[in-house]
């Protein structure tokens, strides 16, 4: 599959169809999810009104890393095998996965207000989150000084790698240092799960941004090749040489 | 005289095949295939903004080429540019705040060719001058400088952009003798230059290029 | 071959009128800048003393970053370097020695002076000193990979700022644990370790992805 | 003219992949940075906060001062501008003007957002914005000055620091007291008009005296 | 062409008396006068290293003589060298992040001839080359936006160092065609350059510096 989608040709003709897909089903989930999440789910014992904020809040942070990841990989890619579709794809799944990690930040931070009486606590959770939102800027900043693609998208994806290596060091050092969020609950093996009206609107809302995330990306590598390509076609004529003896 | 230009012992060749490059959108060269071996000297002619900077610094393993390959060869094997290749740019890489003396001297550090610093220096004329920064050496000085650098690297191939601009007539001269001595030992000379050409060896060749119609 | 690159680098160092002096003075300024904002009573900044000393040598460190590279990629040296057929993994560790014996050494040496405005007591100064002097080679490295990254671009200065943070912040975490850990086990404490493995770590992925780096700018 | 030069500076700054927000990361930098290492809990950060916003102001401001003419020194441009017949006084203050807008208004825009990061008060928030801005001549004048003294010289960064934070310190100082004087008396406090005192008589003396030292430089 | 080079309303001239130039411990020049007046065209010629690059930032007003004067005239009035000298330097000033057009446009603001723009960079050959930044131009295509600031500066007096460094033939020609132009209308061209020198108006000179015996 990744094989075949590698070219490029193939895969503008696999995103036309995918793209819309893609928007179709983000459009969906979005509507059905906000349903569930805001008039269909009950308000929470302890947060009150404020619990749908997590429907926005944890999608966001998943999706914030799950991008992550997907750049790392997109970079391998691209560092090793030098292939220009991994490059446009690792650009393209940057500036969602940055819009994410900010969404995170400011509903995370909207949510503290009534949940803990401040916007922001110095705590573990949010720094990390912060880290890699200065992480993806990094990545986006080096794209944007760099004006010669191909090594704009080499040292970018020497960055994304060498950043995946720190993110576990970063959860670790933070986790370590001051903690007041919650605890990780539905990806902990035998932690308590959530009661089922919470769970479903959840599960809609990630869904949602998932393929959000999806559309976004694909549209990003389409018009990523399209732009290379128009550039590559108006090439001027090369000059003519010639070789000559004494 | 001697040490300063021994007999290369290993033959070099530098070949390109079908190369094609290009800067921004604008291609450049295409289809570019030549070969040279032990004795070859090319020089490179073309208009302002043809792209002889860009093709020599593919020839350096500098630029990695659109389509095609540039490709380097020691007694038949493909070994790395670095191995082969010294680059003079059009620019200086003198390091401002060093004296001449200490600049010459890092790079034949690095080239393990400490014994040759005075004796080069000698010879390119700036004996007079190895007490002052290289901020200070004028614009022939600081050509004549770079022209040292190569001859202490002992590289079998010398890829050189525009070795005669700001030389004086002494400077001019200077550089057809580095380039036959060097190609009489052996070596390989690509020039660029918009200066006449000049058969300075027995395989002198000229690479010319032309806008396209 | 390292010891070339870091000869000369020392020498342009010194050569630079005393450039290599103003780390420390920044260093002293950021000090002084603080104590002066913060009001100036020493209650209030004895605690935050080891805090207040690792932000300035940080700070002071990452401003010292872009210059690692940024000559060596604007005056061509850098393409003499490859054509040299030396090991860019190599000129990377030189720039990372270099680095160390030029921008980080004078803060170290500063730091104990720092200690005595804030009037810290003698274990607190001592676990400071060994909690940067670990994590030297971490800030070395991290500076080498991100100038390899930015070299000769504009704005670079600030943008080294921002590559540099995340890669820091463990490094600082850990540095000031390191401090509260050696009140109560001394070098035994297990921060100082940690503080080790980070700089470990930022030499065995830093270095090589420098290098990298640097070839990415020259092809 | 002078509008030339501030719309080609802005210009280059645009042009420069977003460079002028560089300064805005490392205020938020600096500020996560000084948070961490003062161990995140707002009940002790909270009454620093204004102290930590100047000061991230007053560093990022520093860092970009070399920036001025660091670049017109080295690429010939200054010599040409001396060549043509514009007067310096007028090139200092079309650099005045462009450093404002470029590094330092994108900062004062900034500074808000950190205020919610520490939880500060409202009242608090509207008195450090008025004393920065109040302030931005002034830093504006001195960071031209020090620039003009300092362009082109290799590690000048450090030294710019050094040179520039006499001048500061009293601008932090009464822009510090600002603060606190709006507390009890508002607008009306006189350590806001000393700050615009501070502002005017930056002006009128950094700037001629910045043309002072460019000719200087080129004689 | 003629909005290009206008007529020039006002004599210049441009003078020396007795200058005396030094570099560090090394004095370059001593004792030198001469006096150029409009019309006049004065080739310098000398060996690498001989001062030439200095004599003409002295003439520029960059540089305080050691010894002696330089002294600039407008319609017999002294004037400041900056409102009648146009310089340009071995080395490009051109900054490395604007378009070609946005670089010489700027210039044009402070010159107020933004109206010549696009006829001067027609004129010297970068027409196609309007959109790139000047980081991007070949070494010649940079000598030739340097000379389009020449153009647009309207400065009676040129002051040129090497500006034939780097360029091929038309550029050359170009620079020939240009400093006659320039003499034709009362202007005053000083250039610095190993190249043969060429009567170019009727009143060229050459001023030849040799070392001391
Ligand atoms: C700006 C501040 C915040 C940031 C950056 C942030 C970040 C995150 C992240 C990264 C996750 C995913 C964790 C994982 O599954 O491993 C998460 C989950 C979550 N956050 Fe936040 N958060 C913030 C504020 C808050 C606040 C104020 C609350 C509520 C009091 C909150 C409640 C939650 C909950 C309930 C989860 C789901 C935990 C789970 O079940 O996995 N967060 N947040
Ligand atoms: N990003 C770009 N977009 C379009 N054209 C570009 C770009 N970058 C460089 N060029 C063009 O590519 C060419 C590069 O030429 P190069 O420097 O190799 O020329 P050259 O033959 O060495 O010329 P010279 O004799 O002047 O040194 C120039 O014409 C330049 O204008
Ligand atoms: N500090 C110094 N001490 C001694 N000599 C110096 C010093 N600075 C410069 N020089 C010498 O002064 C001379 C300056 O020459 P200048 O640049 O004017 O020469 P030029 O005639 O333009 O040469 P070119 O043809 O190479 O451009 C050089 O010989 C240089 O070595
Ligand atoms: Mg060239
Ligand atoms: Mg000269």
């Amino acid at each position: 599959m990744i094989n075949y989608l590698a070219n490029p040709i193939r895969f503008l003709k696999f995103s036309k169809i995918a793209t819309p897909v893609f928007g179709a089903l983000t459009i969906l989930t979005m509507i059905w999810g906000l349903y569930l999440a805001l008039i269909k789910s009950p308000p929470a014992i302890e947060h009150g009104q404020a619990v749908r904020m997590m429907y926005v809040h944890v999608p966001a942070a998943w999706c914030a890393m799950m991008a992550y990841t997907a750049l790392t990989i997109a970079s391998v890619v691209s560092f090793i095998w030098r292939h220009p579709l991994a490059d446009s794809a690792a650009k393209s799944f940057a500036v969602p996965g940055a819009a994410f990690t900010f969404l995170a930040l400011i509903t995370g931070s909207l949510w503290g207000k009534p949940a803990w009486g401040t916007w922001w606590q110095w705590d573990g959770r949010m720094t990390s989150v912060l880290i890699l939102f200065f992480i993806y800027v990094s990545y986006l900043a080096i794209w944007s000084v760099i004006p010669e693609r191909k090594k704009a998208a080499r040292l970018a994806a020497i960055l994304a790698m060498v950043g995946f290596i720190n993110i576990p060091i970063i959860k670790f050092s933070v986790d370590w240092w001051n903690t007041l969020h919650q605890p990780a609950s539905l990806s902990t093996p035998g932690a308590p799960g959530m009661p089922p009206e919470i769970l479903w609107p959840l599960m809609m809302m990630v869904a949602a941004y998932s393929f959000l995330f999806g559309w976004l990306s694909l549209r990003g590598i389409e018009a990523d090749i399209i732009r290379s390509r128009k550039a590559r076609d108006q090439k001027a004529p090369a000059a003519q040489a010639t070789i000559e003896t004494f | 005289m001697k040490s300063l230009f021994p007999h290369m012992t290993h033959q070099v060749q530098l070949e390109t095949e079908s190369l094609a490059l290009s800067r921004g959108d604008r291609s450049l060269i295409e289809e570019l295939s030549f070969k040279l071996t032990s004795g070859d000297v090319l020089w490179t002619q073309g208009d302002n903004g043809i792209g002889k900077t860009t093709l020599l610094e593919a020839l350096s393993g500098l630029r990695r080429p659109d389509h095609g390959t540039v490709s380097w060869n020691e007694n038949g094997k493909a070994v790395q540019a670095s191995r082969i290749i010294a680059y003079q740019p059009h620019k200086s890489y003198a390091k401002a705040a060093l004296l001449t003396e200490e600049d010459l001297g890092f790079w034949a550090n690095i080239y393990n060719s400490k014994h040759l610093v005075s004796e080069a220096l000698n010879f390119v004329g700036l004996a007079d001058f190895t007490k002052i920064t290289t901020r200070d050496l004028s614009a022939g000085q600081n050509r004549r400088l770079a022209l040292a650098k190569l001859i202490i690297s002992q590289k079998p191939i010398w890829i050189m952009d525009e070795p005669a601009a700001a030389m004086d007539k002494t400077g001019a001269q200077l550089i057809d003798e580095l380039i036959s001595r060097h190609a009489e030992r052996g070596g390989i000379a690509v020039i660029a230059s918009h200066d006449t050409t000049r058969k300075l060896s027995a395989h002198t060749r000229k690479l010319v290029l032309r806008a396209a119609a | 071959m390292i010891s070339a690159i870091v000869r000369r680098d020392v020498r342009l160092a010194l050569r630079s009128g005393g450039a290599w002096l103003y780390g420390v003075f920044f260093f002293a300024v950021f000090i002084a800048l603080s104590a002066i904002a913060l009001g100036g009573s020493l209650d209030i900044m004895r605690p935050l003393a080891p805090a207040l000393i690792w932000l300035a040598v940080i700070f002071s460190a990452m401003l010292s970053f872009l210059a690692i590279f940024q000559e060596d990629f604007s005056d061509g040296n850098l393409a003499q370097y490859k054509i040299s057929d030396a090991s860019f993994v190599s000129l990377c560790a030189a720039k990372a020695i270099s680095f160390s014996l030029v921008s980080i050494l004078p803060l170290l040496l500063a730091a104990p002076l720092a200690a005595l405005v804030f009037d810290m007591a003698p274990n607190v100064v001592t676990a400071t000193f060994a909690s940067l002097a670990l994590s030297t080679p971490a800030l070395a490295a991290y500076g080498v990979l991100s100038s390899a990254i930015l070299a000769g671009r504009r704005g670079g200065g600030f943008l080294i700022v921002l590559i540099t943070t995340p890669f820091l912040i463990p490094v600082l975490i850990f540095g000031l644990e390191a401090i509260a850990g050696y009140k109560s086990s001394g070098f035994a404490a297990v921060e100082f370790r940690i503080v080790v493995g980070l700089s470990l770590i930022a030499i065995a992925v830093g270095l090589p992805a420098a290098a990298a780096a640097l070839n990415a700018h020259l092809e």
